[in-house]
């Protein structure tokens, strides 16, 4: 069906996420600097240019089933070189916050690495790298991932028994809790 | 027709504006017909420094219930420093009219250049609107010290 | 003064082990009095931001409200890129809007005040009274060690959070390097993105950045990297074999820690600085150097000997450790 | 008792729809000294100024007030008519009842009211206006031109050619500016040095035309018509009366620094002519380079010279002239891309290099003799990439606006390069291609058709791999990051006004605007004229301009100046300050306040209630004020005042308030 630009009624959510980056999107005359500097663009769908440019048109859709706001380093090169000071980063960090939060994803490892790294957080308080590493293998199905490596670990001494973890542990489980669903705080 | 000062009563405000900036800004309000109350009269003067303090009192003597003084921002003057002195007299005026009773905001001094045109209209409805509720100014005004000899409020 | 409130962060006690040990043996030797901050939790470091933008500014914050209940007055140093921006993001926020404190003052139930400020290791580094202690403290010079130094993009960016003027050239790691007698190169990647955590969730799209920093070093004559953060140290030392044969390259370029050069030019072993467990293999191309330098030092005491015989024997500096 | 008559324009229905014209006219009769009022559809019409007139004479009228449109308007026509009549043109008051009141009220009881208000305040003004007269002042016939570049010498040739004497002041020790230094030009590709010395050699020909090149103005007092300047001519070091420019000196001087007009592709000796057709073609010696002038040694040219034309004691000497006119024309100069662009290199790759870099490349009086050369290996470079917009239309890191001539001089480039080396291949990274000019868009089709590959979207990164530049940009018509791995990058810089801008301005009392370009008195309609009488201005130091607007603009600037000092006598305006020397107090308040210096403290004999006495009094020089009246509130016995503006007219509008 056609794009009727009129009606996108993403508009409403871009001027929000835009707001709440403290970003003007208007001012973003798609010079592409961001595109041209960003390390990971080979492997976007949707160019950072043209996710500013989907704000500015309120097409909020395209950007949430894109890829790009889910490989986006969060590396800030683009918000550095922006000519016109767009924070371009916050503003990929803000889609995908929002995309989450409707349900979408468009690169289900992403997610999942940091969900199980948040679960991390929320059971020891300090994330367990090498058990992170691990349980990612596991959920993702990559199982093998990285595994050529685990011998020189070894030697290296990084896999050690011993967990290290937070003594106050309900005060993290608090932060969790009180931030996720938005809680108390919103 | 004098100026009645009954509930209905419409403030009278005087504006001193400068030829170069502010008075271009409100003909270029007046070309994009923007609309703004009456009870503003206008004063061309060549450059906003030109006007004397001397000027203000006597306009608070005849019954006008609020000043504007207004010219270019400070660094566009046409003729250079001339606004430099305008800001410095009038914050120095502003005290005095204070020290004599008078509500600040019944003398204002405000920058707006020849295409402010949304500004001048802004600040002319912003003022008159102030002034209104402040009420009708009796200080100095000689209508007043006439009628009742006391003089003060 | 040398006291600072130290925030390891969750890598120090696992996969950055030498830079821990190299880290503690310099901090040792200059006499720097780091106060652990008690019972800290993780920064939430890229996962936190990703899930909820409050979440991310509460973590932080618990750390400093931490440190400045039992360090009170001191400046938290950390030495991973992400909690110094995580840390850096929540003092940043707190104090551009007392709404924002408030309300991480709520979330964390303690009083944030947001006062410490947050230093990366090479802020610590490049602290004058630290650099001048290092300076007395060298015995050996790496001379002749080419090295192209590596920031990652956290230590540099964003300009608003880190305070850094130059994001695209900053100079400070080099300047530490500098005093150990190795030589720092000019090169371009020096703030480019490793790819951080996306080397283990998305690894065929961000394996290439790996690639492009080992060739930008080795096309301007990197001997070695040396980095200051544990996640750019990992991706690029681990997986350096893995992109030799991904891209049937031959690149040859050890990655240290910079501590861990600091530790070696300051008469440290392998042992005390680390070296001999990295994934890439780097012990040998330290030991030529300073054997190649100790043996010139012998050769002048020696020469200096034949000149005015009175002179007592060569300094034999300490023996290069195994 | 004056005789006020009073006329109310309908303006057609601009105000009589929304103001009761003839209840305003009604009421004007009622005010003090009005003798006649009356309104018509069209004051400023012929038939309206006839009826005008035709009052004058019926009612005997001394002063009038029209209550029409705004003054700034049509004083000036309403004054030229009174011009035709018994009464003084400035015998005229104007109050403002259109864009001040029809036009900005709608209630049409109120409007009216206010329409009466503002013309009593005008008809209680004018009762107290006086009859004045222009003051006339005398205007030196010669003109000084600030900069030798195109621009310069153009204005230069045109007043010249008028038959007046021109002045043309150079810092450099050559003129011929920016444009020499191009190779050619667009969009007729002429050689820009065979379009550009002629004038130059013409000039410095010209009988009525005074070159003075290494010279920068110094000091500037005075008024229009009566510049007093201040000139500074650096130490030459040469004497270029006896100097017969051989060139000997320069062959023999050992020493060898970078040159700047060679952009710093090339060296120079220390005694130089910056290029082969420098005008004049005598060498200066540059004090920093000259091993004689720095510690002693050499003084090889003296000894070389037949002539003895070398003089090492030479020192910068100051001489004062009298000009008329002042035309700035100091020209532009490339932003400092090296500091703005540090990820662009920051300057360390040799192979990055501006745009006039590359001019003096492909340029046959260059270092290369033309041939296109990487300055790092000095081969032939195959691939070629042409970055536009570095520093302009960049807030945050250069400037914020567009600098106009760089589309057609990087399309020129492309052409260039595309014809000189075969087969190569030349990339333009632009954001927008803008070809404003005639035969420009023409001119960029062709240069698509030779080859050159346009990519839209900004490069972010340059950094040096092997031999080869890698370019990282985005081509944002496919939406995929491109690389391109370039022999040669040239950048299209930004132009910023010349160094000395900001100074110079200060000196000759003119604006600048936030960039620091000069500013014009009215962007449209005075665009080579400034705020101040006498002195003009044309090409890029007023903003970004290629060479054609530059020479219109100039040839625009020395009609401005020869219509000026085309009358013997200039008029002034007569609302200027004006001081009764018997109440000043020579208290000198008024002297240091104006901003035109116009008032100075004079000795004055006069009666003080009956004896002689003499003391010093404030005096206003009327070709210098220009009337703001800043004085005029200062003063505190009130004894300045402002002709047309005087504080009893104004306090009388004032009082008018209560009437």
């Amino acid at each position: 069906m056609d794009k009727i630009l009129n009606r996108e009624e993403g508009r409403l959510l871009a001027e929000r996420i835009a707001k709440e980056a403290g970003v003007n999107v208007r001012e973003c005359y798609q010079c592409g600097k961001c595109s041209a500097g960003c390390p990971m663009a080979d492997s976007f769908d949707l160019m950072p240019r043209q996710v500013i440019h989907c704000l500015q048109l309120g097409d909020m859709e395209e950007i949430f089933k894109s890829k790009s706001i889910w490989l986006c380093a969060s590396c800030h090169t683009c918000s550095e070189r922006c000519p016109h000071e767009i924070d371009v980063a916050t503003l990929m960090e803000k889609c995908r916050i929002e995309a989450q939060a409707k349900g979408y994803c468009g690169q289900e490892d992403v997610k999942l690495f940091n969900d199980i790294f948040t679960e991390t957080i929320r059971y020891f308080g300090k994330s367990q790298e090498v058990i992170l590493e691990g349980a990612y293998n596991v959920a993702s199905g990559h199982l093998v991932q990285d595994m050529e490596n685990v011998p020189k670990m070894l030697k290296k001494g990084i896999l050690r028994p011993e967990m290290n973890t937070v003594r106050d542990k309900d005060a993290i489980k608090k932060i969790m809790e009180k931030t996720e669903e938005g809680g108390a705080v919103k | 027709m004098s100026v009645k000062k009954d509930s209905s009563w419409e403030p009278v405000i005087l504006a001193f504006c400068c030829n170069w900036c502010t008075y271009t800004g409100a003909d270029t309000a007046g070309l994009n017909r923007m609309k703004y109350p009456e009870n503003v009269r206008v004063i061309r003067v060549p450059c906003s420094s030109r006007v004397n303090p001397q000027f203000i009192l006597r306009a608070f003597q005849k019954g006008a219930d609020g000043v504007l003084v207004c010219g270019c921002h400070p660094g566009d003057c046409h003729y250079a420093t001339g606004n430099y002195y305008t800001r410095r007299r009038f914050m120095l005026m502003q005290r005095l009219l204070e020290y004599n009773g008078i509500d600040p905001k019944r003398f204002q001094a405000k920058w707006i250049s020849g295409s402010e045109a949304a500004k001048f209209r802004d600040t002319v409805i912003k003022v008159s609107a102030e002034i209104k509720a402040l009420g009708p100014n009796t200080k100095f005004a000689e209508g007043y010290y006439a009628q009742n000899e006391g003089g003060n409020e | 003064m040398m006291k600072y409130s130290y925030f390891p962060g969750c890598s120090m006690d696992s996969t950055a082990v030498t830079y821990k040990k190299s880290f503690e043996y310099v901090a040792d030797k200059i006499g720097l009095e780091l106060f652990e901050i008690p019972d800290w939790n993780c920064c939430g470091s890229t996962a936190a931001h990703t899930k909820n933008e409050k979440m991310a500014l509460a973590l932080p914050a618990r750390n400093i409200a931490l440190s400045e209940e039992a360090n009170p007055g001191l400046d938290i140093v950390t030495p991973c890129a992400a909690c110094y921006s995580r840390l850096a993001y929540s003092t940043y926020a707190a104090r551009n809007s007392e709404e924002t404190r408030k309300e991480i003052e709520d979330i964390i139930e303690m009083n944030f005040k947001a006062e410490p400020e947050i230093l990366n290791f090479l802020d610590l580094f490049s602290d004058p009274e630290v650099k001048e202690k290092c300076r007395e403290k060298m015995v050996r010079s790496l001379k002749g060690l080419k090295v192209a130094c590596y920031y990652g993009c956290l230590m540099s960016r964003p300009r608003k959070i880190t305070g850094e003027e130059n994001p695209e050239n900053p100079m400070k790691m080099d300047a530490i390097i500098e005093m150990t007698g190795a030589e720092t190169i000019e090169w371009d990647f020096k703030t480019e993105c490793c790819g951080a955590s996306h080397q283990v969730d998305a690894p065929k799209e961000a394996r290439p950045l790996i690639e492009k920093i080992f060739r930008n070093a080795a096309a301007n004559g990197a001997d070695a990297i040396v980095t200051a953060c544990p996640l750019c140290n990992m991706n690029l030392d681990m997986r350096e074999e893995e992109i030799n044969k991904l891209y049937s390259k031959k690149y040859n370029i050890p990655v240290f820690q910079f501590t861990e050069l600091l530790a070696v030019a300051m008469g440290a072993g392998a042992e005390q600085s680390g070296i001999h467990k990295h994934f890439f293999p780097a012990f040998d191309r330290i030991n030529e150097v300073i054997r190649a330098n100790w043996e010139e030092e012998k050769k002048k005491a020696k020469e200096e000997a034949k000149k005015n015989p009175l002179a007592d024997g060569p300094i034999v500096v300490g023996k290069a450790g195994k | 008792m004056a005789r006020i008559g009073v006329f109310i324009c309908h303006c057609g229905t601009n105000i009589a729809s929304v103001v009761d014209v003839e209840k305003v006219a009604k009421a004007a009769m009622q005010m003090p000294d009005v003798v006649f009022a009356t309104d018509y559809k069209y004051m400023c019409s012929e038939p309206g100024q006839a009826m005008i007139k035709e009052a004058i004479i019926e009612q005997k009228l001394d002063r009038i007030v029209i209550a029409s449109c705004s003054p700034r308007m049509h004083e000036l026509t309403f004054r030229k008519m009174l011009k035709g009549t018994t009464i003084n043109p400035y015998m005229l008051e104007i109050a403002n009842i259109r864009e001040q009141c029809a036009w900005v009220h709608t209630d049409r009881e109120k409007a009216t009211a206010k329409a009466i208000g503002l013309v009593q305040m005008a008809v209680a003004k004018v009762a107290k206006n006086k009859p004045l007269s222009a003051g006339t002042i005398p205007i030196t016939k010669k003109a000084l031109v600030i900069g030798g570049g195109i621009a310069g010498i153009q204005a230069a040739l045109d007043i010249a050619d008028c038959g007046y004497d021109v002045t043309i002041v150079e810092k450099e020790p050559s003129i011929g500016g920016h444009m020499v230094m191009l190779d050619k030009t667009f969009p007729t590709m002429d050689c820009s040095a065979c379009i550009s010395t002629p004038k130059m050699v013409e000039a410095n020909a010209h009988p009525n035309i005074t070159l003075k090149t290494s010279c920068e103005v110094e000091k500037v007092s005075g008024y229009v018509g009566n510049f007093e300047v201040t000139i500074k001519e650096k130490a030459k070091y040469v004497n270029h009366d006896l100097c017969t420019g051989c060139g000997l000196c320069q062959t023999k001087c050992p020493t060898k620094v970078t040159s700047e007009f060679d952009q710093g592709m090339s060296k120079r000796s220390a005694i130089y002519i910056p290029f082969a057709q420098a005008v004049p073609s005598k060498p200066v010696i540059d004090a920093n380079a000259c091993l004689k002038l720095k510690d002693g040694k050499c003084g090889i040219c003296e000894k070389v010279c037949p002539i003895g034309a070398i003089n090492y004691q030479d020192e910068e000497r100051f001489t004062t002239e009298q000009f008329g006119a002042i035309i700035v024309a100091i020209g532009y100069e490339l932003v400092n891309w090296e500091e703005m662009y540090p990820e662009y290199g920051g300057g360390k790759y040799e192979d990055v290099i501006t745009g006039l870099q590359f001019e003096r490349l492909v340029n046959a009086s260059g270092p290369t003799e033309g041939h296109i050369l990487r300055p790092s290996n000095g081969k032939e470079p195959k691939d070629v990439v042409i970055i536009k917009c570095v520093g302009s239309r960049d807030p945050k890191k250069g400037k914020s606006y567009c600098s106009r001539a760089c589309c057609m001089a990087s399309a020129k480039h492309a052409h260039q390069i595309l014809d000189k080396i075969p087969n190569s291949r030349v990339y333009v990274f632009y954001m927008d291609v803008r070809t404003p000019g005639k035969g420009y868009e023409e001119f960029y089709d062709n240069t698509r058709k030779d080859g050159a590959q346009y990519i839209r979207g900004r490069v972010s990164k340059i950094y040096k791999e092997g031999s080869k530049l890698i370019v990282k940009g985005e081509d944002s018509l496919l939406a995929k990051p491109v690389t391109v791995e370039a022999d040669l990058v040239i950048l299209a810089t930004a132009m910023e006004p010349a160094s000395g801008a900001y100074e110079l301005a200060g000196k000759l009392g003119i604006a600048v605007d936030g960039d620091n370009w000069i500013t014009e008195a009215h962007p449209k309609l005075r665009p080579v004229e400034t705020q101040t009488n006498g002195i003009y201005l044309c090409g890029t130091c007023q903003g970004p301009k290629d060479i054609p607007d530059t020479v219109a603009q100039a040839s625009a600037a020395a009609v401005k100046v020869a219509a000026l000092f085309s009358h013997d006598e200039m008029e002034t305006s007569p609302m200027v300050s004006s001081v009764d020397p018997d109440k000043c107090s020579g208290c000198g308040f008024c002297v240091d306040l104006c901003p035109y210096k116009a008032i100075s403290l004079v000795e004055y004999a006069g009666r003080d209630n009956g004896r002689k006495v003499t003391k010093t009094v404030a005096k206003v020089n009327e070709g210098l004020c220009q009337g703001c009246g800043c004085c005029n509130a200062i003063c505190r016995t009130g004894c300045i005042d402002l002709k047309g503006f005087t504080n009893e007219q104004i306090l009388k509008e004032v009082d008018a308030l209560c009437l």
